[in-house]
């Protein structure tokens, strides 16, 4: 039986200005029709370079050797429409922000021959988005949104092949199993193979035929999914399952209060509980609401009169269906966008009364790491200058030199300082996310709120983060506000959690200190 | 033939001059009615380039508010008037809608026989009425006639009968033929809108004016074309040529282009569009002498000035070779003399032909010092002069340079046409040299304005800088006031002596006129001379063919 | 690790472009003291001389003046005309594209309607009202060409940042406490100076190119103060009749001119201004 | 949408009404007397002292500049231009006659210089910057380039001579055959050389640099290397993504440059004689013919506005952001 994907000695080499970056350095690897391949290994490992060079995605600078085959067909020449597709890492970023989901979709279709007015709802239902998100513009839509969106204009046009490059990141456990079942039936019917990018081991456990673990653009080890697992044998391979933080579930948690009626139609006092009673919370959100009128008469209520109260050094969780507003919550909180109802205060004060230069004096409070972080980046500035930001504008958080806080920063979150010069777009996925993360500690700031900020990390990246997080919280008392799918770093993190979902509290939960 | 001999008085050498230039109209008329059916030219179309079509257009259409100077593109092609001024004869004021006519021996009194047998374009018969209403409409200040000042001296115009017209003056006044030779307008069509308030220009008449001429409205394109056809029933006979139009050219460089493209059939070009028009296949370049004098005017009353010596000094330093060389392509004509290449002009002018040595000599007699570096300075200070200049910068940067070249400082400065007029009408003490243009095209009486005392500028004259001499007074008013031909041009002679003696100009050179014309078109005469916008180039329209 | 981002001067093109310049201003300056021919004086030589012609090194116009000695001068006018025109542009079309984009709406608003109302006069109602307030003149110039040439740049700027303002990564910067006026210099205004500079060094172009128009029209610097434009201008037949180096004398340093800043633009946009 | 554009409109009168104030105020700022102006020219010498003093009440000139504003304004709002201050012609006429001329001049001329600079920016910024490539480019923008270095009038006069006079290819002028009747067919045959020369000689250069940045910029965005994983053919590529997305300042470029087409067409009406505003305007400034110039402004402005209207809502179809700014601000 022929290999429907070969990747044969491949090499790409990234020629930036002054140095060449070899992301891909000589991979070999086969997978049989059918047959699902997770490729996993460590953030800036290579795993995206060798997923791109097989669609054709690579970006200009990038020169690549070696050969690729797919069903027999050398895609390094010419690749067939529908014969092979990608889901990006970062889906925000793959849709031309002018143009609606839907029309993407159709022009994919339209590449491929393929009809679309089956195979353009039959995809969207595959990860489960309605039609009204086709005809949104991506910016309209919440990270998971985009993200299965992405999916959607992957496997609209059924392709032999499909790559998908961390593709559930921003989904929360539901609907990750949702689409994942679907998925999974409309692979096995159409015998597509599928090669998929990831850091999530849960899911290789469940989903993967064969594991490929790739470290340091090699790939170190391939092997049927149970003797990979059970028995690693390469040291990164065991490194990685061996970080791996045990997989929790909502049911391990305390309910508190349930309904959006209980946390949020009282005073303070009802969310206020946990350590922030009797102290003025250092962030509030009180009945915020907040509405987006979208394409066609779609209108969405993101947040619906929520209640939430950070007192100084509380930890807390949100948690939540995709799309049920936290991004928008967060958005609120961090005041770049203003509650059409409600108010949100800052140490007491309400955002809504201070003037532009006050708000902007009190800016370090409140530090915020992005769910798409390349969107959040200044395409023109450097690494370097976007971990800096924040330190310019509020010198005094920072008494020493801003070069070498910036290393001291890029160290803690476990990046090269090689990577100081270069562009975001120069960047891995999980690099991205830690620029970020980094950004937003400069200041070290009284709340941190972050939106899922370490879904792109390898279980290794992951826990290291986690426990700088943790750290900090500790040691200089700074809050968080955790917007999470994945549950398992909150017993290391939070105390409590809020469920969302439609834009409303539905439920509390304590969170039990490990 | 403007030596005539005849040493008769002034009314008998006019009608004499009157009667024979009857006949040869009569006998051109005879030729052209064979010209049509001849030549072949039913369905020929006459193609000319104009520049300033739309303001032609404009004064044509309220013609008789116009001098025929400024409307004889239109006025030439459509209209007629009582007299019209005959190139050949040095525009001697020969018959036209008037048969002959008869000056009192006072000459006070005008009397025109009217031309039997004319109609308008539209058929309606021309008779006495309509020059009445003319000339009357020209002398109505509600009608804000350009004409009004050159029938001043008109006191009454009246009609016996159909065919007779009387013209009455309150003193005489030598150059009224000229005047009399404006286009005459359909009282039938003009007069009730006239008489109902509405200004020329708005009248529905001049959407689409009428005239007796060679040429008929047909239809205008405002910046773009004016389409004339034929009159059949002109009374000379139906012009050759049976479709004339005028195209807009918006300066002579694009009209050297339409002409080199084939375009046209004739444009005029200035001397610095020769080199592009010369050779040009089917087409010849006629240039013709004209009175078109450039000059520089003096400041009189700056102490820099003042004294003539300096003036005739100046007039000798000038470089006129380099300005004829640069400007005209080699082929103007130094100016010595305001009336240069008219019947009146002398040799009076000789001391003010270009000489150094004399230039330098009159300068240090009038106390003007040269340095060792060749700079002239008075009582110690460097001379230096402001020439000002709002038409043409090129002859302003060549005399500055030339006087420079002299030792005397000259700074030039430039505007707009408007702007440096209407400072110059405001005030002109700020002025010392001032460039100018004149010339007298048809009648010599043309530079009275420039030279009478009474000329000045607050009165409605060129005089800018109320130059006053004596003598050229009494010599410009006996012109005026005396009738026969000869003693105009002893009084002439004698302003052209005080004028030289006292300039009030530095006299520079004529500019030529060159006419690129398609060897197809036959029975083209140019006039002996022609003036800055004054062409005579259609006088003989009807007579022109085309192959 | 620079602080703002930097024009990217140790590029070669770049070192081209500003040493460019740098000569021609140089030229423009220096040239007329070390030249002694007298760019005003008429049949210095015989007229419309070929270049090389004894003592005329780029030849004569068609009145007999040293070309060289007048291009060299003309550049004083020129360049001056050229590049107080774009930097005047540059920095006023900036600030209020800026302005409308990030401002208060009531003030988009109301720039928006200047700049519309503006823009809807046509230029040589501008030019002549302005010159007939205005004495004709290098500084004049200059004025009457630099009231409409900040219009586009205000208008590119603000279009841009509008398209950017909504991004992340300015959401970023403001949670990361950036100041106003650094999210305005430091992130909107670079990423919005590619087309802004491409349509600065045409604003240069142009302002030399309509200093040429309105010699051309009569209504430009004085044909006494020799200009490229109005050398331009006297030579533009002069080419017909074959004298092709009055023309191209003028036409050569106009071209030099916006080559050069033109280079820069493609530069700093080729590299992101940074 | 329509909400948007009917606010626009709605906003046009007054700015239409502050244009005409700001240019009456200017002019009026003009030194010189303008009845001794308009007696000048119709003395066609220096004008009788009375007769001036005279206009001066006639003409109302006396009144306070708001006085003569307001007047000025009623007799506009009901189409009436007024009288030329040089011959006395009545102003609406002609203004409006070359409104028609105008507008298909510059109409073309923006079609010209939009659809090449899409056509030639787009390959500007697909060609590599390397190799044979290079000089591709290099030509492409030394091309289009010439009217950064060549002034419009020079373009037209060269462009008349070239393809007029020497090659013949096209008419020298006019907007018609001299004596024929106007026809589509000759309108268009006289309008091609002068729609070409316009669009090349003004906007050309400006807008093939703006995509080409645009595009160049866009190839290596992150959704255009999605679309070729997507294996989108290069072509609609560039198309329906980099195109769209690069042609927002274009877009943008097109407002502004409408009154410098309107305004700046002159230089070819002049050399091709075609009868439209911007001759009209130039011919008015050099006269200084106030009321043909005020005519000029109100009719131009008209068309400004209108071209601008329509690309800022073409920028809200193209560029969903800008609606959606628009609509919470
Ligand atoms: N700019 C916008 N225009 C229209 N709708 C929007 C906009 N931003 C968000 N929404 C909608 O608001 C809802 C809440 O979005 P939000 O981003 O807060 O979700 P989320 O909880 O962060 O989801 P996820 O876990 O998928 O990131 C979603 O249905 C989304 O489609
Ligand atoms: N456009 C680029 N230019 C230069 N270097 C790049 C570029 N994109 C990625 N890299 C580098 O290439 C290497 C491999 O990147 P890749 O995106 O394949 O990592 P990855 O394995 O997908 O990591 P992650 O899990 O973090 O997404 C990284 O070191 C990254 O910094
Ligand atoms: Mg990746
Ligand atoms: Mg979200």
């Amino acid at each position: 039986m022929s290999s429907a994907l070969s990747i044969r000695d491949l090499h790409v080499d990234l020629h930036l200005r002054r140095t060449t970056v070899e992301a891909v350095k000589g991979v070999s690897l086969d997978a049989l029709p059918g047959r699902r391949v997770a490729l996993v290994g460590p953030s800036g490992s290579g795993k995206s370079m060798v997923a791109r060079a097989v669609t054709g995605a690579l970006p200009r600078s990038a020169r690549v050797r070696g050969a690729i085959e797919v069903d027999g067909v050398d895609v390094g020449a010419k690749r067939p429409a529908g014969l092979v597709a990608m889901a990006f890492q970062e889906a925000a970023a793959a849709f031309n922000p002018t143009r609606t989901v839907a029309w993407h979709l159709r022009e994919s279709c339209r590449a491929a021959g393929v009809d679309p007015v089956d195979a353009l709802p039959d995809a969207l239902a595959a990860v489960g988005l309605a039609d009204e998100h086709g005809s949104a513009y991506p910016f309209e839509l919440s990270g998971g949104q985009v993200q299965r969106a992405g999916l959607a204009l992957a496997i609209v046009t059924s392709p032999r092949l499909l790559i998908a490059d961390e593709v559930t990141t921003a989904l929360d456990n539901e609907t990750e199993t949702e689409v994942l079942d679907r998925l999974g039936a409309l692979t096995r019917s159409r015998s597509m193979t599928v090669v998929f990018v990831t850091h999530d081991l849960a899911l290789v456990e469940r989903w993967a035929d064969e594991i490929a673990v790739m470290d340091d653009g090699r790939i170190v080890e391939h092997g049927e999914r149970a003797g990979l697992l059970s028995a690693p044998a390469h040291a990164k391979t065991r490194a990685l399952l061996e970080s791996r933080m045990p997989t929790v579930t909502l049911d391990r948690f305390r309910p508190t209060a349930n309904g959006a009626t209980e946390a949020g139609g009282d005073d303070a006092g009802t969310t206020g509980d946990g350590a922030a009673v009797g102290e003025t919370p250092v962030l509030e959100a009180q009945a915020v609401t907040k509405r987006f009128d979208g394409q066609r008469g779609r209108r969405v209520d993101a947040l619906d009169g929520v209640h939430l109260s950070v007192g100084p050094g509380e930890r807390i969780a949100v948690v939540g269906r995709s799309g049920s507003g936290k991004t928008t919550l967060l958005r609120l909180l961090a005041a770049v966008e203003r509650p059409d109802a409600g108010t949100v205060c800052w140490g007491g004060e309400e955002v809504a009364d201070l003037d532009r230069r006050a708000l902007r004096s009190q800016r370090w409070r409140v530090q915020m790491v992005f769910q798409s972080p390349l969107a959040a980046f200044d395409p023109r500035h450097s690494v370097a200058d976007i971990v800096a930001g924040p330190i310019r504008s509020f010198p005094d958080r920072c008494p020493t030199d801003v070069d070498d806080r910036v290393q001291e920063l890029l160290g803690a979150v476990g990046l090269d300082p090689d990577l100081a010069p270069r562009r975001p777009d120069q960047l891995s996925g999980g690099q991205r996310q830690r620029v970020a993360i980094a950004r937003a500690l400069s200041v070290e700031p009284e709340v941190l709120l972050c939106d899922e900020p370490v879904s792109s990390l390898d279980a290794n990246l992951r826990r290291s983060v986690v426990e700088l997080i943790s750290r900090l919280c500790a040691e200089r008392g700074m809050a968080l506000v955790f917007v999470t799918h994945d549950l398992s770093p909150l017993p290391l993190l939070c105390q409590r959690g809020l469920v969302m979902d439609h834009g409303r509290l539905v439920e509390q939960f304590q969170v039990d200190a490990r | 033939g403007s030596d005539d001999e005849d040493d008769a008085g002034a009314s008998a050498s006019e009608s004499d001059v009157a009667a024979e230039a009857e006949a040869d109209g009569a006998e051109e008329a005879d030729g052209d009615e064979e010209a049509p059916a001849e030549g072949g030219g039913e369905g020929e179309r006459l193609i000319v380039g104009v520049q300033f079509l739309d303001d032609f257009v404009g004064a044509g259409v309220a013609g008789f508010a116009t001098p025929p100077a400024y409307s004889s593109v239109i006025a030439q092609f459509m209209f007629d008037g009582l007299l019209e001024l005959d190139p050949t004869q040095g525009y001697l004021p020969v018959p036209d809608l008037a048969e002959s006519f008869e000056v009192s021996d006072d000459g006070l009194v005008y009397t025109f026989d009217l031309r039997d047998g004319v109609t308008w374009h539209d058929g309606e018969a021309f008779t006495s009425e309509d020059v009445v209403f003319t000339l009357n409409a020209a002398l109505d200040p509600a009608n804000q006639a350009r004409t009004a000042a050159d029938l001043a001296a008109v006191s009454s115009v009246t009609a016996p009968d159909d065919d007779t017209v009387v013209v009455e003056l309150s003193r005489p006044f030598a150059p009224i033929l000229q005047s009399l030779s404006l286009a005459i307008h359909p009282e039938h069509l003009l007069g009730p809108e006239l008489a109902a308030g509405t200004p020329p220009g708005e009248t529905e008449y001049a959407a689409a004016p009428v005239g007796t001429g060679p040429y008929m409205w047909n239809e205008y394109r405002p910046g773009e074309q004016l389409l004339l056809d034929a009159n059949p029933d002109y009374y000379k006979g139906a012009p050759a040529i049976s479709e004339a139009v005028l195209v807009a050219v918006a300066d002579y460089d694009i009209a050297a282009a339409r002409l080199a493209a084939g375009e046209i059939d004739l444009s005029e070009v200035s001397g610095a569009q020769l080199g592009l028009v010369e050779g040009l296949d089917g087409y010849a370049v006629n240039t013709v002498r004209s009175t078109n004098v450039f000059a520089i005017a003096l400041n009189i009353e700056d102490p820099l000035l003042e004294d003539p010596r300096v003036r005739i000094a100046l007039n000798n330093l000038v470089d006129r070779q380099a300005l004829i060389d640069l400007l005209e392509a080699g082929l103007g004509e130094p100016a010595l003399s305001p009336l240069i290449n008219t019947s009146v002009e002398t040799d009076a002018g000789a001391s003010l032909a270009t000489d150094v040595e004399a230039g330098t000599a009159l300068l240090e007699e009038a106390g003007w010092v040269k340095g060792d570096d060749g700079a002239w300075s008075v009582d110690g200070t460097p001379v230096s002069m402001t020439l000002h200049d709002g038409f043409a910068p090129q002859i302003a940067e060549v005399v500055a340079s030339s006087l420079r070249d002299q030792g005397i400082g000259v700074e030039v400065i430039t505007g707009q046409y408007s702007d440096i007029f209407g400072q110059l009408f405001a005030d002109p003490s700020g002025f010392q040299l001032f460039t100018y243009s004149f010339g007298a095209p048809t009648d010599p009486d043309s530079i009275y304005i420039l030279f009478h005392s009474q000329a000045t500028l607050a009165n409605g004259g060129f005089n800018a800088f109320a130059y006053a001499n004596d003598d050229v007074d009494a010599a410009l008013d006996q012109a005026r006031s005396v009738t026969d031909v000869d003693g105009r041009a002893e009084a002439y002679a004698d302003f052209q002596e005080a004028a030289t003696a006292d300039p009030a100009y530095i006299l520079l050179h004529t500019a030529p006129v060159h006419m690129v014309i398609s060897d197809e078109l036959g029975g083209w005469e140019p006039g002996l001379v022609e003036y800055q916008f004054v062409r005579f180039l259609w006088w003989n329209v009807e007579e022109w063919t085309k192959s | 690790m620079g602080r703002h981002p930097r024009l990217p001067t140790g590029r070669l093109p770049v070192v081209v472009a500003l040493t460019g310049l740098a000569a021609l201003v140089l030229i423009a300056v220096v040239g007329p003291l070390v030249i002694d021919a007298d760019p005003l004086r008429t049949a210095a030589g015989p007229p419309n001389a070929a270049p090389g012609t004894e003592g005329h090194l780029l030849g004569t116009d068609s009145l007999g003046r040293d070309l060289l000695a007048r291009v060299v001068i003309g550049g004083r006018a020129s360049l001056t005309v050229g590049l107080a025109v774009s930097a005047i542009a540059l920095v006023v079309g900036s600030l209020v594209g800026l302005a409308a984009a990030t401002g208060p709406s009531w003030l988009d608003w109301s720039i928006v309607r200047v700049i519309d109302a503006l823009t809807t006069v046509p230029f040589l109602v501008l030019v002549l009202a302005l010159r007939a307030v205005l004495p004709p003149g290098v500084a004049s110039t200059v004025l009457v060409l630099a009231a409409f040439t900040w219009l586009p740049v205000a208008r590119v700027v603000r279009a841009q940042v509008l398209s950017l303002r909504g991004r992340l990564f300015v959401e970023a910067a403001v949670i990361g406490g950036a100041s106003r006026s650094r999210v305005l210099f430091g992130h909107l205004l670079p990423n919005a100076a590619p087309p802004v500079l491409a349509v600065a060094s045409a604003v240069c172009a142009e302002a030399i190119i309509a200093e040429t128009t309105l010699s051309w029209l009569g209504l430009g610097i004085p044909p006494t103060t020799p200009s490229w434009g109005n050398i331009l201008v006297d030579a533009q037949r002069e080419i017909l009749i074959g004298n092709w180096w009055s023309l191209a004398a003028p036409a050569t340093a106009i071209a030099l001119t916006i080559a050069c800043t033109g280079l820069l633009a493609t530069q700093s946009r080729r590299t992101g201004f940074a | 949408m329509t909400r948007y554009i009917l606010g626009r409109i709605a906003t046009l009168v007054p700015m239409l009404l502050v244009v005409c104030a700001l240019t009456f105020a200017l002019l009026d700022l003009a030194p010189g007397d303008p009845a001794l102006r308009i007696a000048t020219s119709l003395a066609g010498g220096p004008p009788d002292l009375s007769r001036v003093e005279d206009l001066r009440v006639e003409l109302g000139l006396d009144d306070p500049l708001p006085v003569r504003f307001g007047r000025w304004l009623g007799d506009v709002v009901q189409g009436d231009f007024g009288r030329s201050a040089i011959d006395g012609s009545p102003v609406t006429e002609r203004v409006v006659g070359a409104l028609g001329p105008t507008l298909l001049l510059t109409g073309s001329g923006l079609l010209v210089s939009v659809l090449g600079g899409l056509l030639l920016g787009t390959t500007v910024g697909l060609l590599p910057d390397r190799g044979p490539a290079r000089l591709v480019r290099g030509g492409i923008m030394a091309m289009t380039g010439v009217s950064f270095v060549v002034p419009t009038f020079l373009v037209a006069l060269g462009g008349l001579w070239l393809f007029a006079v020497i090659l013949g290819w096209f008419p020298a002028g006019g907007i018609s055959d001299p004596g024929e009747p106007r026809t589509i067919a000759s309108t268009l045959e006289h309008l091609i050389l002068p729609a070409v020369i316009l669009g090349v000689g003004t906007n050309l250069g400006v807008f093939t640099r703006l995509i080409a940045a645009g595009v160049e910029e866009q190839m290596d965005a992150e959704f255009v290397r999605n679309a070729r994983s997507r294996s989108i053919g290069p072509r609609r590529i560039v198309s329906a993504h980099v195109v769209r997305t690069s042609i927002i300042p274009l877009v943008a470029q097109v407002g502004s440059s409408m009154a410098y087409l309107v305004g700046g067409a002159y230089a070819v009406e002049v050399v091709f004689g075609w009868p439209g505003l911007g001759r009209l305007a130039v011919e008015a400034a050099q006269d200084q013919d106030v009321t043909v110039i005020l005519a000029v402004t109100v009719i131009s402005g008209l068309v400004v506005v209108a071209g601008n209207l329509a690309a800022d809502v073409l920028l809200g179809v193209i560029d969903p952001r800008v609606l959606i700014a628009r609509r919470t601000t």
